[in-house]
């Protein structure tokens, strides 16, 4: 097909490592940036992206239609996709997955996704085994009926908790099933060994011939990401999925030979500082407004090496919607200042700034607190354990700041709603929840979901425009101060071949691994 | 047995000096003296005086880093051994000389059972196998008369009692056959029956191995016996040398005229105490009545560490001393003395019953056992061992006076520099550490802890048995007196009848953890009943080279035992009444 | 012996509850909420009980440690909240490959740190000593992330004598030991060089000299049994000290053991992972504390099991 | 003969000085007792004098301390032991860092140490439900994961360098007890506690007196060890929230933070090592020769 790439090479072998061991491999539950990737080689959804973009395109579904008040969506299945265990995926199988991740028995963290589907709150109260919404209505066409229009669907049809299982090797492995992953994807599980190695061997099978182009992965975890670097150094392994390690980035940048290895790609992702709003004196938004402008950006990128470029506002440069016009606040310390008095606190005021204790998030941090200090607020840094940070957000008073580096928003998929919701709308701002500046606008709220109930895929200019807008005005409420956004360097072995984009795929973290090849086959 | 004139040891200007707190100090001076193949040459002397520390010289085994050779020879044979280094002094020791040391306790391995420590040093200098060491180390073993040799070999120091540690000490050395052995103090602690049978053992390996003999001892008696030659020493500095028969009856110095006038003798000596009727002794009040004593040591063996055999070492002891009184208690080795008088301390678990001035020891408050404490003070046999080595013997010997908050810090320290003047060593000396004293000095340091407290009972464990006989006598004179002045009741443990004789007025016999005849001295003295008294009485060396005996009576019988199986308990013996209270054994 | 045996495994066995307790009322205290990591960040409040109820969190403390107990009294340790695997299967498959990293390690410990004090006490006062004493604390005081990234920058990827890290062969096993057991071997080296100054000079060495033995003979057979106890009661402690360091090895060398996951379980409060991996080492630490003081008493006879 | 006994104590009997008189006098009459003395004076000057020693303030992320890649400088006339990640100077942070660490190394490893000995001392000395007692509690603390009870102080309390210190007291004293137990319980087995017991000395004595003296040169080991084992111990805790936060320097989060850069930035984990392993061997080095001087039988090897 068009995807394929016509340099591409098959067979072959390849290593790659991960310093955390996989947890998960069932796509209900899986939703770490490491089983992300590879719960998508292992099994596929009605949707999924073009290799290396955010473009949509059918995937398990041949084609796909959307009723005119954008309720009621039909997906026509693809004929002949076979499961690894040999058996063929129909629309029944698309039911009793959706069935599934909504059902709380299966405690999936994606059910939330499927909250506009018809039927969803019956089930998710357990009230109802199965989604109304959802009808088989012939072996290769399924039908979903919403009970609000919802812009994002598509996109939430091509997320891993969408993605198709087979029912009888589910209530085979019943809650092992993560760990016996089955599913129409182009590699299959072939070993499995705890805390050591995870084997993908290719899917002979695979309905989307060509691909994959390699024969076998093998995940190696457990270890140090330096370790990894020199291991790839050795030639021992093709690709240190952790990326370069801060402490070797120079190292590896100023060696040509291995900075040509090296693979620079944005990702859908925003560092920032939160504020919360509930909480005094940052109920003030001049004060908000005032950290904003205190912020040396610049400074705080240099100290991480370059590896990410200023944010003004909260979407991401490759995020539709993203607003280059957007001046955001400027760097500017005697009008922070002012703002600061004008507020009423001249001489500033004391606070605390949450961060994770995981490098490089606390020199981060102590980079933020010098430029707070620098207009007079001495914020305290308390660096905790990820889940501590989370429940000090979660708290109503609990954090006044929280720089969100090493758990902020990465999004689940390319559109500018997946920044909103949870993070910054007011269904966020309850206790426990992810909304940590505790920032609720109603007329905003009700503004989202007019933009998301415009399904028309004609009309998504208008769309994007109507989040751009929203986000404008949060940025004028200053619940945040964005900081930066990442950028990705993925290192490579020489032998790695394929476009650049698959080793930075936005939707594939971190790498693509169905489209990538090696180059030393015959 | 003379006969080969070869010189083997020939020490010349030996000067040994001691480092210590402020500065050195020479504890043996210029002393020169040789050693003839077979001969064997007896050094007697003031306690303190550097016999110990020649003997370490020679062995190059100065304690480190305080002692160490100042000047002067030690030629054994051809070779110089103070310009020999550790590797080749390695192979001289054992293997040419060996050496008994004078403390047992501290100097066998506490970790190691007697079997390894006896074959190890077997293994080292013969190419004889395991087995056949360990068969090599029996023999040694009930040479020495150890009972139940076989199954003592897998037994650890601390379960031994004192003689018997003794003992395996000096069956380490003999089995090595070395050509010089010498042996310091090596029967201080062992009855006079045991100790005739090893200084008979030394003379059987001298006349098969030729070997030469340094013995140390400061019991004239054991001299008279053994010596060819006699070496008498005072204050690091040899006084008199001559052959015995001269130096017992021509002695030249005064210090050795001084030394053999203190020699205490059966029916007579210097001390003797006068005879004290026994209705005097049997007041209604005694310090301490003793009924029905049992003190058992379980033996364990196996994978489980079951208990499958008992060590009965006390087997119903009853017996009670009044104020005022002295009851010696003698018995061979290993017969339960000592842990009589551990009972007695408190310090092991028994059966029976032990009341020390009207009251059970067996559940006492902790008040009334310190009260208790007080009144009973024990002088242990092994005093290296029962010092506390990081404190100086000043504080150790004030200790008690501390602890019952007697007398104000200034009356404490004049109390106990009056005491150490009394036992014989000097004020000064308080302020050293219980490792830089000779034996001697420490066991008067014990005495005097012992007595600081001026307590109703004290137990004295062999507590003159290191001492050299002029000492002896001062701290022997010592004890009456306090016993004229405040009524101090002793229970005295001695292998050494003759001191048993000048001190005690009662004494008991103990044999196999029982007692087999008790009465007044002149009762038991005078007028034995017990074969196995008789025997005790007739094995006391005399100190008289005149009177020696060419040979010591053998005995033949089997070595007896108070280890039992479970289950398997020593008959009970009753004591008959002879008359005016002389208590004896029914022959079982 | 046998009844002190059965006593002491009443005491562990109480010991483990007391830690299961603790710890479970530790983690019960903890302000993160596992639910919501469960749940997700999507997930409504309705979802978020729904999962609680489901994984028995609303219940009272006493309910929740109760219904713990007796599943673990059936050897079940429940289901990781992030892994959603069997924590004892999470915990076998790691266990064999922790305790080999710490028999390797107490094995590198005893060989480089009671030789070091063996020699340093021998030659007490020398350049050899003070050499030896200055090397066991640049062990103690080295990061061992530092020193597990130098022997295995200078061994496997300069030298390459052993594999850069992994699991399977003996080859595999000799860095990462050796990065541990540096660490104890400075504190064996320490202690072991202490408790052999004070032996040395007891009389009882002086005997064995007197007898002729070799030098070895005295060192291992008359010296070493009386310093080592202070060394045996290192056994358990010594385990306790592994927990801390076996995080930070075991991702060095990428070994596949319970260290990584306990931290990784940590850091995302994974209660019942934190629960299991706190049993069975506090299980190890008991019965390695147990060990040392039985083994105490065939080393010195004096001390007797009470 | 003449009476053996000796008339009243003359006068002039020379009257013993006290024995540990002079301990301090012998002490840096040693080489290297003194040379470890140096060190910690220099140490604790360093920390209490930080502010008139360096010119920069700890926590200035200087701009021209970073290179433009944002690489921290390798040491130079400006920076004498060079700069951190965030371009501040390491040595003016070293010396601030003392003060941290020193409060850590001595009083929180000194709480331990003293806690560690008197729970051993007592559990090996009573013989029956007291020292068991006292050693299974120790085995408890043991079993029990440290990290958590930090993890849980952290969440109830703000974190602290006297919560650390308190945490490190807490969690490091069940090491000591247990070596102390096993040698304590050798050592109440020798004859002259025995002998103590006879002459009526008390528990406390015995165990103050007779007992502790002999296990000193254990607790100068663990004590000596444990500085730089705490030191270390301090980086993490605070890592996991409990101890000094950012930017409060301390020598182990210092190398804490920096250890991944070992070889692109040497000096960052270098220096405070160095200073760690300093304080450590210097309070060896007076362990020893205090050991060697309150040791009796070795007088003379002065
Ligand atoms: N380690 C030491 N340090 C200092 N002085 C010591 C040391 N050992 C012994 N001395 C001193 O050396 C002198 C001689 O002691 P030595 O042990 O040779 O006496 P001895 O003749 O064997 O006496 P005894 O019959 O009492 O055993 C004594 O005054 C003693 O105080
Ligand atoms: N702790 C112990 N364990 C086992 N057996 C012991 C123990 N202590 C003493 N014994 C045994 O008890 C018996 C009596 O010992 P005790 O020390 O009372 O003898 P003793 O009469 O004092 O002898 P000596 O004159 O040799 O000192 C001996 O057989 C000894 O081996
Ligand atoms: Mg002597
Ligand atoms: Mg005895």
């Amino acid at each position: 097909e068009d995807t394929i790439d016509p340099n591409a090479k098959q067979g072959g072998e390849i290593i790659a490592t991960y310093k955390d061991d996989v947890t998960t491999l069932d796509p209900a539950i899986g939703y770490d940036w490491q089983n992300w990737s590879m719960i998508k080689s292992l099994f596929d959804g009605l949707m999924d992206y073009e290799p290396g973009t955010t473009k949509l395109k059918p995937d398990l579904a041949e084609s796909y239609e959307i009723s005119p008040d954008g309720k009621t969506f039909t997906f026509k299945l693809r004929h002949g996709v076979k499961f690894h265990n040999g058996r063929e995926m129909t629309a029944d199988d698309v039911k009793y997955s959706l069935d599934r991740v909504t059902n709380p028995k299966t405690q999936s963290p994606g059910a939330g996704f499927f909250g506009s589907i018809k039927g969803y709150d019956d089930v998710a109260a357990g009230k109802a085994q199965s989604l109304s919404g959802v009808t088989v209505v012939d072996p290769y066409t399924v039908k979903f009926e919403l009970s609000r229009p919802d812009a994002t669907f598509l996109h939430v049809m091509a997320i891993n908790f969408s993605h198709v299982v087979p029912k009888e090797e589910v209530e085979k492995y019943g809650a092992d099933f993560g760990k016996h992953p089955v599913g129409t994807g182009a590699f299959k599980l072939a070993e499995w060994t705890l805390g050591q190695r995870i084997v993908f061997v290719r899917n002979p099978d695979y309905w989307h011939k060509g691909l994959p182009h390699v024969d076998k992965i093998t995940f190696e975890v457990g270890q140090e990401p330096i370790v990894a670097l020199l291991r790839l150094q050795k030639g021992e392994i093709d690709l240190p999925l952790d990326g370069i390690p801060p402490a070797k980035f120079q190292e590896v940048m100023s060696d040509p030979e291995q900075k040509a290895r090296v693979v620079e790609g944005g990702q859908l992702h925003t560092g920032y500082i939160t504020m919360n709003t509930t909480m005094a004196p940052f109920d003030n938004v001049k004060v908000r407004q005032a950290v904003n402008m205190a912020i040396n950006k610049a400074r705080i990128i240099q100290i991480i090496n370059g590896r990410a470029v200023p944010a003004n506002q909260p979407l991401p440069p490759s995020m539709p919607a993203y607003d280059k016009a957007f001046a955001g606040y400027p760097y500017d310390v005697a009008k922070a200042k002012a703002l600061l008095a004008e507020a009423g606190h001249p001489d500033g005021f004391d606070t605390q700034l949450f961060a994770m204790n995981t490098d490089p998030n606390p020199r981060i941090a102590q980079a933020i607190q010098q430029d707070l200090a620098a207009i007079g607020i001495k914020a305290s840094i308390q660096a905790l354990a990820q889940a501590n940070v989370i429940a000090a957000g979660g708290d109503k008073a609990g954090a006044p700041m929280i720089w969100s580096g090493g758990m902020g928003w990465i999004a689940d998929f390319p559109d500018p709603s997946n920044f909103y919701g949870p993070i910054l709308g007011c269904a966020g701002a309850v206790p426990g929840g992810w909304n940590w500046s505790w920032y609720c606008n109603k007329d905003l709220d009700a503004k989202a979901a007019e933009a998301d109930s415009i399904v028309d895929p004609a009309k998504s200019e208008q769309r994007y425009k109507m989040w751009s807008d929203i986000y404008a005005k949060i940025m004028a409420d200053a619940p945040w101060a964005p900081v930066f956004n990442e950028q990705r360097f993925t290192m490579k072995s020489a032998r790695m071949g394929g476009a650049d984009n698959l080793y930075v795929d936005p939707v594939h973290v971190p790498i693509n691994y169905d489209n990538v090849y090696v180059k030393d086959v015959q | 047995m003379t006969s080969t004139p070869e010189t083997i040891l020939d020490i010349a200007n030996l000067c040994v000096s001691v480092r210590g707190e402020d500065g050195s100090r020479e504890v043996v001076s210029s002393l020169s003296l040789t050693l003839k193949r077979g001969e064997t040459l007896c050094i007697a002397g003031e306690s303190g005086s550097g016999k110990s520390m020649t003997a370490l010289a020679i062995m190059q085994l100065l304690p480190q880093p305080a002692g160490r050779i100042s000047s002067g020879q030690i030629r054994l044979g051809d070779t110089e051994l103070t310009s020999l280094d550790e590797r080749q002094m390695r192979r001289i020791r054992g293997d040419r000389i060996a050496m008994i040391f004078q403390e047992p306790m501290t100097s066998l391995n506490p970790v190691l059972s007697i079997g390894r420590q006896l074959t190890e040093s077997i293994e080292a200098h013969t190419s004889l196998s395991q087995a056949e060491a360990r068969q090599r180390a029996i023999e040694a073993l009930k040479a020495v008369r150890i009972s139940e040799a076989e199954s003592r070999l897998k037994q650890f120091p601390h379960e031994l009692s004192g003689g018997m540690r003794q003992r395996v000490m000096i069956a380490m050395a003999l089995a090595l056959e070395p050509d010089v052995l010498i042996a310091d103090e090596p029967t201080t602690a062992l009855d006079v029956t045991v100790q005739g049978e090893v200084l008979e053992l030394l003379r059987d390996l001298q006349r098969q191995h030729g070997t030469s003999v340094i013995l140390i001892t400061h019991d004239m008696g054991v001299v008279a016996e053994m010596a060819d030659r006699v070496i008498i020493m005072r204050q690091g500095c040899m006084v008199e040398e001559g052959k015995t028969s001269d130096i017992f009856a021509r002695p030249r110095a005064d210090y050795t005229r001084e030394l053999l006038a203190a020699v205490p003798r059966i029916g007579g000596g210097v001390g003797r105490q006068k005879s004290r009727e026994p209705t005097e002794v049997l007041k209604p009040a005694n310090v301490a009545d003793v009924k029905d004593l049992h003190v058992r040591f379980d033996l364990r063996g196996g994978v489980f560490g079951r208990v499958n055999r008992r060590v009965h070492a006390v087997e119903g002891v009853s017996f009670s001393i009044a104020p005022n009184e002295t009851l010696a208690l003698v018995g061979e080795s290993g017969c339960g003395k000592s842990t009589t008088a551990k009972a007695l301390a408190g310090l092991v678990p028994y059966g029976g019953d032990i009341v020390i001035g009207g009251r059970n020891l067996s559940g006492l408050g902790r008040d009334e056992r310190k009260a208790v404490r007080r009144d009973v003070q024990m002088i242990f046999q092994d005093p290296f061992a029962s010092l506390d080595p990081r404190m100086r013997v000043g504080d150790l010997v004030a200790e008690p006076l501390v602890i019952h908050g007697i007398a104000s810090r200034e009356e404490r320290l004049s109390r106990v520099a009056t005491l150490f003047e009394r036992v014989g060593l000097s004020a000064d000396q308080m302020e050293l550490y219980p490792h830089e004293f000779s034996g001697g000095q420490r066991q008067r340091v014990c005495i005097a802890r012992a007595l600081a407290l001026r307590p109703k009972l004290i137990i004295a464990d062999e507590s003159v048995s290191a001492l050299d006989v002029s000492v002896q006598a001062r701290v022997l004179d010592l004890l009456k007196e306090l016993q004229r002045e405040f009524g101090v009741a002793y229970l005295f443990i001695s292998h050494d009848m003759a001191v048993v004789e000048n001190i005690s007025d009662r004494v008991a016999v103990m044999y196999l953890g029982q007692i087999v005849e008790m009465g007044t001295r002149d009762q038991v003295f005078s007028n034995p009943r017990h074969p196995y008294t008789k025997r005790l009485i007739e094995a006391v060396p005399v100190p008289d080279p005149a009177q020696r005996r060419s040979r010591f009576a053998r005995l033949d019988q089997e070595i007896p035992s108070a280890t039992r199986r479970i289950g398997d308990a020593p008959l009970k013996l009753s004591l008959l009444d002879v008359g005016n209270g002389h208590l004896v054994a029914a022959e079982g | 012996m046998i009844a002190y045996l059965g006593r002491r495994l009443i005491q562990s066995a109480l010991i483990l509850l007391g830690v299961s307790l603790i710890t479970f009322a530790l983690l019960y205290l903890l302000p993160a909420d596992p639910v919501r990591q469960i749940a997700g960040r999507s997930a409504t409040p309705q979802t978020v009980e729904n999962i609680r109820q489901q994984l028995g969190l609303d219940q009272p403390f006493v309910v929740q440690y109760w219904r713990y107990l007796t599943k673990l009294v059936s050897g079940d340790l429940g289901r990781s909240y992030i892994q959603r695997s069997e924590v004892t299967e999470l915990i076998v498959s790691r266990l064999p490959a922790s305790l080999l990293l710490m028999v390797g390690a107490i094995l590198c410990e005893l060989l480089i740190g009671l030789s070091m004090g063996l020699i340093a006490a021998v030659k007490r006062g020398t350049a050899t000593d003070q050499t030896l004493m200055v090397a066991s604390f640049v062990g103690v005081s080295a990061p061992q992330f530092v020193v597990g990234l130098l022997l295995l920058y200078v061994f496997a990827v300069r030298l390459s004598w052993f594999p850069i890290g992994g699991y399977g062969t003996w080859r595999h096993l000799v860095l990462p030991s050796l990065t541990m057991g540096i660490l104890g071997a400075g504190w064996y080296a320490r202690m072991m060089r202490s408790s052999m100054i004070d032996v040395l000079r007891q009389d009882y060495v002086r005997t064995a000299r007197a007898k002729g033995l070799a030098r070895g003979a005295i060192i291992f057979r008359h010296a070493l049994p009386n310093a080592i106890l202070p060394v045996i009661a290192m056994i358990g402690i010594d385990i306790g000290i592994f927990m801390g360091g076996i995080v930070v090895v075991e991702s060095v060398f990428g070994w596949p053991g319970i260290g990584q996951l306990a931290w990784q379980a940590i850091q995302r409060v994974d209660i019942p992972i934190i629960m299991g991996v706190t049993l069975v080492s506090a299980f190890a630490i008991v019965l390695g504390n147990l060990l040392a003081d039985i083994i105490a008493p065939f080393i010195d006879p004096r001390i007797k099991l009470r | 003969m003449t009476s053996p006994i000796a008339p009243d104590l003359p006068a002039t009997i020379r009257m013993p000085a006290k024995p540990r008189a002079g301990v301090w006098r012998r002490l840096v009459k040693r080489r290297l007792a003194l040379l470890g003395l140096v060190i910690v004076a220099i140490v604790v000057a360093g920390a209490v004098l930080a502010p008139w020693l360096t010119g920069y303030d700890p926590n200035e992320q200087m701009f021209d301390g970073l290179t433009i890649e944002g690489s921290p400088l390798p040491p130079d006339a400006k920076f004498w032991l060079g700069t951190d990640l965030l371009g501040r100077d390491l040595l003016t942070r070293i010396l601030y860092g003392a003060r941290t660490s020193l409060i850590i190394g001595i009083v929180a490893n000194g709480v331990a140490l003293l806690i560690g000995t008197l729970v051993g001392v007592t559990a090996g000395y009573f013989r029956g439900w007291i020292g068991s007692a006292l050693m299974r509690f120790t085995d408890l603390m043991m079993a029990f994961p440290a990290l958590l009870l930090a993890i849980c102080l952290a969440a109830v309390f703000q974190p602290s360098l006297w919560i650390v210190a308190m945490v490190i007291a807490l969690v490091n004293w069940v090491q000591t007890a247990r070596v102390i137990y096993t040698e304590t319980s050798s050592l109440a087995e020798r004859e002259f506690i025995d002998a103590e017991r006879t002459i009526g000395a008390g528990a406390p004595r015995i165990l103050f007196r007779h007992i502790l003296p002999h296990l000193l040169p254990t607790i100068i080991v663990w004590g000596t060890l444990g500085i730089s084992t705490t030191v270390l111990l301090e980086a993490t805790l605070s890592f996991l929230g409990i101890g000094v936060q950012p930017p409060t320097a301390s020598w182990g989060n210092i190398i804490f933070e920096n250890q991944t850069y070992f070889q692109a930035a040497p000096w960052l984990v270098f220096f405070p090592g160095a200073a760690i392993l300093a304080l450590a061997l210097a309070f060896n080095l007076i362990g020893d020769a205090l050991r060697d001087i309150l040791d009796p039988t070795q007088r003379g090897r002065e």
